[in-house]
């Protein structure tokens, strides 16, 4: 097997498409998203649990029923052991940072204190038909965030 | 290890095209078994395009200078050679598109377009019957889908067995007095299985109904012949039979094509134009709005040709023979399911597998850092693939140009494919 | 003669062109005056194709091997290059189809396609009016005649002045409130004749139209923005502008192609599909079914590349020249009456022109025999040929290769075609 | 000018296009058709007068209105004269004869004692676009002849 496949498929990554956090679909939510990718069939239904408003808005719990690939599914799981427990404002710019090292091809070394695990996925930004895969969750995530600010506003 | 086919010389083969010695990195030459998603080109089918552009290339059925008759005949030259290799009775028969995809949407759009005048065997309207199978591409569905939809007719399916083949054993329920269109794929490009298209033709005949035949898979692999068929239209892709991409074929018999309405309108499918209204040309043309894709046809006679010269029934027998090796070597693997029927005339080169339910883009990865290019996913085959409880698969197909060293590598990367995951669990 | 651009080296330029050796017999060197019906191909496109063609070629956007992955990069890559070119604001808003008659098309269809969910703005039905022009190509007329017909929709068109320009006197009367659509050529392909693109806009803005905006002879010949332009949708042809046939662009914004139903329907445009109903993904890939022109679009970003290297604005300033130069010339003919207005800024590069009522193919077979290849008919715009009384007109049209030497020639031919046939009468 | 040239235009094809036989729609006629070339543009209309019936039906008249370049003007005079006072069958072959020889690329040389004038458009057979300017009228008494055939039966 080349290095290639081993820098993608990292222990971390394998740990966490074999016993994903926080998966599941829980209740309470404030919204809840479907998306699909078209290319691959793969879904992820994901729920978001919003506290307080404003700039300190919380993001109480995360949970989703994923189908997909390993880096896929480990990016769900990554992502959800980011979010929950944070605030809204503190997630962005680890979203931000993710998004463009991902979007790198492996250009942009991620910061391990933004991103924690996550710099486990990056392998993935060299297989550009893995980005989409890894990205699905936060897109989600993103998605389920606007709906539930727009219930609350 | 030999070619499988002995008047086939498969180095000769390997050399005429030049994609072939492709690395994909220093380490790792290329190993393409996605023919089925689309075809390498031959040197001969590169060099006829260039040919012409650097020749003879001009618009076409436009103009009177010299440069426009060389490349009017060039294009028409290269209609007879499509009309020949499908078996079609005319030229005339032979409209040009840009992929299947499109030739299936013109019969679906035209069906619809019609008026009073268009005949009723030509019209689909409220309260008729389009019937398709569950394991069409969605090239050979969403379109009779859509068309159900603007014409408020009903959309049914031929079921499948759990054989991999379909499952015609309420045929007769399913196709009535109300059916006008009976489409279907002649080979799936999941499972590799050919349908009875005999069978179809004839419960289809019994009530009037048109049949639309999805050779996109078919034509590029057996010997093809549209009058043998009966079938009342054939669509094929030029990217899928070593020829260009920009081009597909609609072969209809030339009565309907005569009575059916345009779908795409504008220059060079007309008589006579009006500001208020128009009158259309004859078929082929009325069916060819704007400048046809010209070089591409220059192309695809080419790679015709191409086949032709090596023999529609040797290129049958060769890739038969590594789908044998494929199947054979895919079942002694702990976790591989074939979703495909077993070996047999009526199973073609393409060979798709659920591994363990590993997901098919981790198998992909696996295999395509071996350098092996499979397809993974739904292959635009979604139906097929939730009938059997599947959210994808890996697929290996294969070419001309396919060698068994090939199928060995394929089979022993799955083998691998297995490790991998498994030796970290 | 020199080049009529200093900064522009059109021997180097006629260099890329290999087909400008071409001799039309072994006395005749070609003369070719026909880029208007199709452009020819510089190396760099042909070269740009066949090494993707040997190289990256696989299926787009299906597949997660290597190669789908090169191959897609090429193919967006190829977008952005297009998206750049014709000034969009984002590659999402370019869709490749088969030839600049199909982007019209697809808008009249996905027009006439939409249910109550649909924008109104989006949708043409019953009692809605559809504005064109008395000078479009069959290709921006024929579509809306039969949108009109499927929906109910009437058709009403500007016409046009004795001086070969819109006649915009009525122009209140023909726009108003009913009015949905607002299509109209950028540059005649008969008259040369650019039309007011603002007054257009402005006036289709001031009541909610969509302006369509057929840029097929424009964009290759001039500074071509969308965002200055101020329209809704423009149209482009490939084979027009350097690059390959099989090919034409669709720029919509954004905000139109994401509410706006599909047209061709099949693979890779779908979000998901059902047995019995489908969803759709986003644009662009909404609206491209099946496989697209892949290599097609390489060669297509080659010949922006090739156009923008020259500069657009040294393009038109040099086409325009040429212009100058057989308008005065031709002038000069006994007989000759140019069917186009006088040359200015809002003039470009087609020459069309009547030669004391003899049949244009008659003409143009004598210019052929001087190895000077020029279109002669109707060029797919009948209805403005009837405007002025004419059955066909001959047309020159110029290209980024064309010399002053090659205009001079044309001239030449055309008072000794007054000769030849004077000279037997 | 180039020899192909005159081998099209021969004086006899410029003389009937400037002074066409039998030209103008007469009456009576036992049918008329409208043809259009689509690519050029060009029309026909052609009345044909045939009298008696089966295998000694008479052309007794085609009169004909064309517009066309001079190769489809010439070749619809030169028809109408071999035409008129023929019957329907002894016609057949000079037809056949002469669609043949146009679509023969000059492979074919021309009989004159069954086309006459007809060998003076031959030359159009070398030049593809012009084939169908010169086999347009051709067409026309064609379908002509099917329309008043109908009639009678
Ligand atoms: C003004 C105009 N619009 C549209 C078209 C059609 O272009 P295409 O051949 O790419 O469909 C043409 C060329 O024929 C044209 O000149
Ligand atoms: C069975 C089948 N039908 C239709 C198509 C569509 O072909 P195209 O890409 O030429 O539109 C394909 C390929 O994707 C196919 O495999």
């Amino acid at each position: 097997m080349t290095v290639g496949l081993n820098s993608l498929y990292t222990e971390l990554v394998m740990e966490h498409d074999k016993r994903p956090l926080h998966a599941g679909l829980r209740e309470p939510f404030t919204a809840e998203v479907h998306h699909v990718n078209p290319t691959c069939g793969d879904e992820i239904t994901l729920r978001l649990q919003l506290t307080g408003s404003g700039a300190t808005q919380q993001i109480e719990d995360v949970s989703y029923d994923a189908i997909g690939c390993a880096m896929s599914r480990a990016a769900a799981s990554i992502m959800a052991d980011l979010l929950i427990g944070r605030s809204v404002a503190e997630i962005e710019p680890v979203r931000e940072h993710f998004e463009a090292a991902m979007g790198s091809r492996g250009r942009l070394e991620g910061d391990e204190d933004l991103i924690g695990d996550g710099v486990a996925l990056l392998g993935a930004a060299k297989f550009p038909a893995r980005v989409k895969c890894v990205l699905m969750p936060w897109k989600a995530y993103q998605a389920a965030l606007v709906e539930s600010q727009a219930l609350r506003s | 290890m030999n070619s499988p086919s002995r008047a086939f010389d498969i180095q000769a083969i390997r050399a005429d095209f030049p994609i072939l010695e492709r690395m994909l990195d220093p380490e790792t030459p290329m190993i393409y078994l996605d023919g089925g998603a689309t075809s390498q080109r031959p040197r001969q089918v590169l060099d006829a395009e260039v040919a012409f552009l650097t020749r003879d290339n001009a618009a076409v059925k436009r103009g009177a200078h010299r440069m426009a008759s060389a490349a009017t005949d060039a294009y028409e030259q290269a209609r007879e050679t499509v009309a020949a290799f499908v078996g079609a009775p005319s030229p005339d028969e032979v409209v040009f598109t840009k992929n299947a995809t499109e030739a299936l949407n013109l019969v679906a759009y035209s069906l619809g377009n019609g008026d009073p005048s268009t005949p009723p065997a030509l019209r689909v309207g409220e309260g008729d019957e389009i019937l398709v199978t569950e394991m069409e591409h969605h090239a050979n569905l969403v379109p009779w889908q859509e068309l159900a939809r603007r014409t408020g007719a009903t959309l049914r399916w031929i079921p499948m067995a759990d054989d991999f083949t379909l499952d015609l054993s309420d045929l007769d329920a399913l196709i009535g007095a109300r059916t006008k269109v009976v489409a279907f794929t002649h080979q799936s490009n999941v499972l590799g299985t050919i349908n009875p298209v005999d069978r179809l033709v004839e419960a289809a005949r019994a009530v009037g109904a048109l049949t639309v035949l999805d050779a996109a898979q078919s034509a590029p692999h057996m010997p093809f012949d549209v009058a043998a068929l009966g079938v009342d239209f054939a669509v094929l892709s030029g990217h899928k039979m070593l020829g260009p991409t920009g081009i597909g074929v609609l072969w209809g018999r030339y009565e309907h094509l005569a009575a059916m309405p345009p779908f795409l309108t504008g220059g060079s499918m007309i008589e006579v134009v009006h500001l208020d209204h128009s009158t259309y040309a004859e078929p082929p043309a009325r069916f060819e709005a704007g400048t046809p894709p010209i070089s591409q046809a220059v192309g695809l006679a080419a790679a015709c040709d191409y086949l032709t010269a090596l023999g529609m029934e040797t290129i049958a027998e060769h890739e038969r023979a590594l789908t044998d090796q494929a199947v054979r070597g895919l079942s002694e693997i702990d976790g591989v399911r074939i979703i495909g029927p077993s070996v047999g005339p009526h199973r073609a080169g393409a060979v798709s597998f659920d591994l363990a339910g590993r997901h098919p883009h981790d198998v992909g990865q696996v295999l395509d850092s071996l350098g092996i290019e499979v397809r993974v996913g739904h292959h635009c085959a979604w139906p097929l693939h939730r009938r059997f409880g599947l959210h994808g698969t890996t697929r290996a197909s294969f070419s001309v140009h396919t060698t068994a060293d090939e199928v060995e590598a394929f089979v022993a990367g799955v083998a691998r494919t297995t490790d991998f995951f498994g030796g970290l669990s």
